[in-house]
């Protein structure tokens, strides 16, 4: 991981700047933030990881999932993760233009109905981040022979506004024979979409676990009860330990399944950082008492994220139910190699 | 160990009163009219709650003289099992008929009694608490809100936070200091404030989930007359001591996420469930079994005039605790995604169960409190 | 629950007189504890809640349970539940002799396969408590065409001596042509049997639980490091906690399965005491530190008794999913009442 | 947060180590003809530990010139996680190899290195250690233990207890108190005990499954003499706290049970695992890839000469207490019974696994000691 700091420190600045308590309270309310999209978007950050060639920023897989990290640690409410490592991908992998501002992608969720009919769009998608602040809807579908990538214009389809647990926009798209704006045969299944979307959210949800260890540590040093800091408690010191650990354990899953991106170490980053989501905010908020609780406190930023994202690309039970079928395709005696390997020696038997 | 819970047999009048309420329910709010409450999660309606107060359902081990039904713990328990496991809209009732009419009834004086006592089982009266302060959780002790003798009451000063329901409450108890003393749990004193005083601001203090649960009031120069301080003056700290006592081992600690387990068997009604769901609704409905056996001990343990302190923490940190796998339980069978906006009402009820979730162990004394509680009673 | 004091506080005596430390070190070592059984078949115990017509001791299940749960309490090593309730129980029931001396029953595991051909024995039994020491071995069997209790002496098997995590013997048992020694239709399907087994064992666990969070409350008050009793410590009362929530819970839930010896309120019993033998036995040992992992002190003489019994008669996965079946089979908006009510009402749709 | 855990990437020369130690493994110990230890929990085996010692995989760290193999901490890792996983015999060299060379080549004069380190790294020295007493068990500086100045050495007198291997070690490496201090901290001190010493008694505690797996160390009037004196007289304390952060964050606190999961698999392959036992294995092997990965950073963090003692005190916690939910894990999913008498490895394994769990998160510093160690971490 040769990731440059100068990166991680401009992103760090830019989110630092621009993810305000009230900016986040207001993008809650508006269903987007133009300021932190702005400030991001100026220095190219949302492209980072799609080709230049591809009218991409540059940079690789490492450098885009680094900056995603720094994004989680301040709840950007921002379609980062959509535009460049997901749709920007699947463009450019079909040799589309990524084209300008922010672009969003159907995550393909069980249940939607979205499909290519004589050269149209019909049918229905959920969970779609953002929908109306992109510029363009970018989906995998099957047009009966095989899968395609396509883009539309969001104006061009019903969208019905859902929330998630944070309150970002994940709507609910309904397209009645539209026309794509742009389409071309893809490379990328929607297995693999899946799977590249979980590293996305590994990617996040680590970052907002460090950010989320660093406050409860912060908060219980000095709020006090009993005439000490609650921090000196050792019901409450367990809970930081817990918050550390699970920020720990995400936080090297997420840099070894971004390394390799193989589907075993992808797979299993999301089963630890979707458990983590759970135990980690449980802690965190037991730790910080009713004031974890309000509004006005910015752990429910995180707290609330970590929640929707767990869910997002497959939950815990997915991914471990993967991890448990890609352990018993391995012959036992050479489990616990391939296991120290993260699978990536001989595919899978 | 020193714990005494014991098996309880209800009488045929406690099953009696079980389907009178079943009955009501069903009458006064079919299911599928009306967005079902999270335990005490739930609407406030000062009419359903009149008309819970019609039916002597408030207040109900209060005294006959004062409005009361002279029953006891354990039929308050059974009316309030149904109303919770039922979502029903208890809030506006909620404080008043838990402990205020409590503590009322038990420090108050004659005058108080009847002053407020027959209004809340009449369900027109509502209270909040004033315990919690920005500086004061946990440790109550060490509130700051401070009451000064005047010709004729209080004068009172200060901040409470974490009031539920202080914007919508008639009445609130505020323990403050009314005097110095070496030993800091001395010299605090309980007073009956009306909201409706001048100098009392209350401030809403938006809930996680962008909700508005609880507020932060600010007392300025209240005047407080001399017939609203509750029990003796000084006497504050163990006066709210025992009122937690009482509240912590009820139905509202182990129901809050009942509804879920109901909706999702619901949502499934005809269809085979599969492994994992059969052993996870089971896990649930034994637990739920088991913890409502303690929760009734507890509660005849009340009636039979003994304080069983230890108990009821004991219950409210096993069915707290309960009620937040509850959520993780579900949330794991479901596939679908948890939203306030769903069309779906389980994935209404799981997302606003994830969001309030944390709060379960928190509110009315945080698992760490109650730790120290139960152990000291296991010696 | 009326059971009789003065019989409680007998058992009492007579088990906390004869299973000391040594001699449950001594019936481990020998795989049985002749003066323990003395001791209560002297006075009876085995044989409360069989009716006196049938040659037992009189006395209601919820006496025979309560004695199980003292027994519980002091790890009996004597096959108690199986010669009275079980054993007894299927003997009288059937109108057969229930004799002298201890019995045991074969518990019908999974994958057993005894059965009754041409009026003789044939098959494999596993699990039999104690089949060694017994008089006899009971079990019920298929003959082809319904369900039959047997009786047979253990001289006439082949007994492979198997030991449960706390070295109780739980014998396997080989058949080949034995003719019983008594048999007769059986109005006790083996399901009913699991039934009546799982509730022996909660009786059993709840007394043990019981007497795990005395010993820790006791050990840990006395115990010092830093300066102070270790219960001084929270995370040390964490685990106190626990234990005693654990033994509260399982406690009532014998008293209520007792009582109705319906199978929801059984299977419900059984599902706690199970899951509670495994948390209530780590906060136990975390509690007692390295003290707790030695044969000397006493404590697991507790915590082997419930990791067995934990699985015998079905482990709480198997009565989870039976409570589920129930929960499911119960229309939704009368499910509240039924639990509640401990299924005790009209039987599900 | 101050943790300082990186991604580890492996050399080269390190894959290549990998491959040797499992290419020495399936040579030597073919699977089939022992029976596996669980992680540390394994027979000890002296001839095994000399050909491991001939390999140059013992004190893997120590220099050429005390028969050493100059390699690190992650090199020790790398082979350690090898034999543990495979259940290889590594009682015998299990302490000297972990903790005792280390200590020796930090703290001991020239000729004790000498004298040890050789020996150890060619798997002839088997070493225990005492800290724990009657009364000092997580509290370590309240040992009793005495060493008094005599002519020429030491006289000591006290007794150790959970002292693990005791019977079949050679040496003992024995902290006691050599002088009175204000601070109980000072005045404490190493010393290098030979067990066959007059005065020396070692009486086996037998362990809950009935093994004997620690002992009692009873020393009367021992002699000790000077130049067996290990480090600094007075120093044991800080001696004695690094000593246990280095042996803390190793593949031994999360590998005790991997041998379950793979027997599992292993008597169900050529079969559809059902989705639960997809899922619990899944859960399960996800979570050794992670754990794994912070334990190898401790182990670079060390090379690299850092002081990763909350670290190490994080990758314990998290590790042990993961053990144990492994048991639990395997034990929920296999239907039949755990027992030492069984004829399936698998219920073999799970019945020594669910005896010896409990003293996973007990030995080498409790769950409770390292929330405090990791927590001021954190700061």
């Amino acid at each position: 991981m040769t990731v440059d700091p100068l990166l991680l420190e401009t992103a760090e600045r830019v989110f630092a700047d621009t993810c305000t308590h009230d900016a986040l309270e207001r993008a809650e309310a508006d269903g987007f933030a133009p300021g932190v999209w702005g400030a991001a978007a100026d220095i190219g950050l949302p492209w980072i990881g799609v080709p230049e060639s591809a009218g991409g920023a540059g940079g690789d897989l490492a450098d885009a999932l680094a900056v995603l990290r720094v994004a989680g640690r301040h709840g950007a409410p921002v379609p980062l993760a959509e535009t460049g490592l997901l749709a920007g991908w699947l463009l450019a992998g079909a040799g589309l233009a990524v084209g300008e501002g922010p672009s969003t992608l159907v995550p393909g969720r069980a249940g939607d109905t979205l499909e290519l009919v004589d050269g149209r769009l019909v049918g229905t998608a959920r969970g779609v981040p953002w929908a109306s602040a992109a510029e363009r809807i970018v989906a995998v579908v099957t047009d009966g022979a095989g899968w395609r990538v396509v883009a539309l214009a969001p104006a061009s389809s019903g969208i019905e506004r859902v929330r998630n647990l944070a309150g970002e926009p994940r709507d609910t798209v309904h397209l009645d024979r539209v026309e794509p704006a742009m389409s071309a045969p893809s490379s990328v299944s929607p297995d693999e979409l899946r799977l590249r979307g979980a590293l996305t959210r590994v990617a996040l949800m680590a970052g907002a676990l460090e950010a989320m260890s660093t406050l409860t540590v912060a908060y219980t040093a000095e709020r006090r009860q009993f005439g000490q800091a609650v921090a000196r408690f050792q019901l409450v010191q367990e809970h930081l330990v817990r918050l550390a650990e699970d920020a720990a354990l995400v936080g090297l899953a997420a840099d070894a399944a971004g390394r390799s991106a193989v589907t075993f170490e992808v797979a299993a980053a999301k089963a630890l950082a979707s458990r983590a989501a759970s135990t980690a905010t449980k802690a965190a908020h037991q730790a910080h008492g009713a004031m974890g609780m309000t509004r006005e406190y910015p752990l429910h930023h995180l707290s609330r994220r970590l929640w929707s994202w767990r869910d997002e690309y497959g939950d815990e039970r997915h991914w471990e139910r993967r991890v448990g079928e890609l352990a018993a395709a391995v012959e036992p005696a050479g489990l616990y190699a391939a296991v120290a390997g993260g699978f990536q020696g001989a595919p899978p038997r | 160990m020193t714990l005494g819970f014991e098996l309880v047999e209800l009488t045929e009048g406690e099953r009696a009163l079980q389907q009178e309420v079943r009955a009501f329910l069903a009458e006064e709010l079919p299911r599928g009219t009306f967005e079902p409450g999270l335990g005490m999660d739930a609407p406030a309606d000062r009419s359903f709650s009149q008309k819970l107060g019609a039916k002597g359902w408030l207040g109900m081990a209060m005294p006959a003289r004062y409005g009361g039904a002279e029953r006891g713990a354990v039929d308050r328990f059974l009316v309030v099992e149904e109303l919770l496991r039922w979502g029903a809209p208890v809030y506006h009732h909620w404080t008043a008929d838990r402990q205020s009419c409590q503590v009322i009834l038990r420090f108050g004086t004659e005058e108080q009694k009847q002053r407020f006592i027959p209004a809340i089982c009449a369900g027109d009266l509502a209270f909040c608490i004033g315990l919690s302060e920005p500086d004061a959780g946990s440790d109550l002790a060490a509130v700051k809100t401070r009451a000064v003798k005047v010709d004729g009451g209080w004068q009172l000063n200060g901040t409470k936070i974490w009031t539920t329901a202080a914007h919508e409450a008639d009445w609130f108890i505020v323990l403050c200091r009314t005097a110095e003393a070496e030993d800091r749990h001395h010299g605090l004193s309980q007073l009956l404030v009306d909201l409706s005083s001048p100098g009392v601001q209350v401030n809403p203090i938006p809930f996680l989930d962008g909700g508005h649960h609880f507020s932060e009031v600010v007392m300025t120069d209240v005047f407080v007359p001399d017939e609203l301080l509750l029990g003796e003056a000084g006497r504050g700290w163990e006066q709210t001591g025992n009122e937690l006592a009482y509240e912590r081992g009820g139905p509202d600690r182990f129901l809050s996420t009942w509804t879920l387990v109901e909706q999702y068997l619901r949502d499934h009604e005809g269809t085979e469930l599969g492994e994992r769901a059969r052993e996870l609704t089971g896990w649930a409905v034994a637990r739920f079994w088991g913890i409502r056996q303690l929760s009734i001990a507890v509660n005849r343990m009340i009636d039979r005039g003994l304080a069983p302190a230890a108990e009821a923490a004991l219950v409210k940190d096993l069915g707290t605790r309960f009620e937040q796998d509850v959520i993780a339980a579900l949330a794991e069978l479901h596939d679908g995604f948890a939203s306030l906006d769903s069309q779906s009402l389980f994935e209404r009820l799981l997302a606003r169960s994830i969001l309030a979730g944390p709060s379960y162990t928190i509110r009315g004394g945080t698992t760490e409190i109650l730790v120290g509680i139960i152990s000291k009673g296991l010696r």
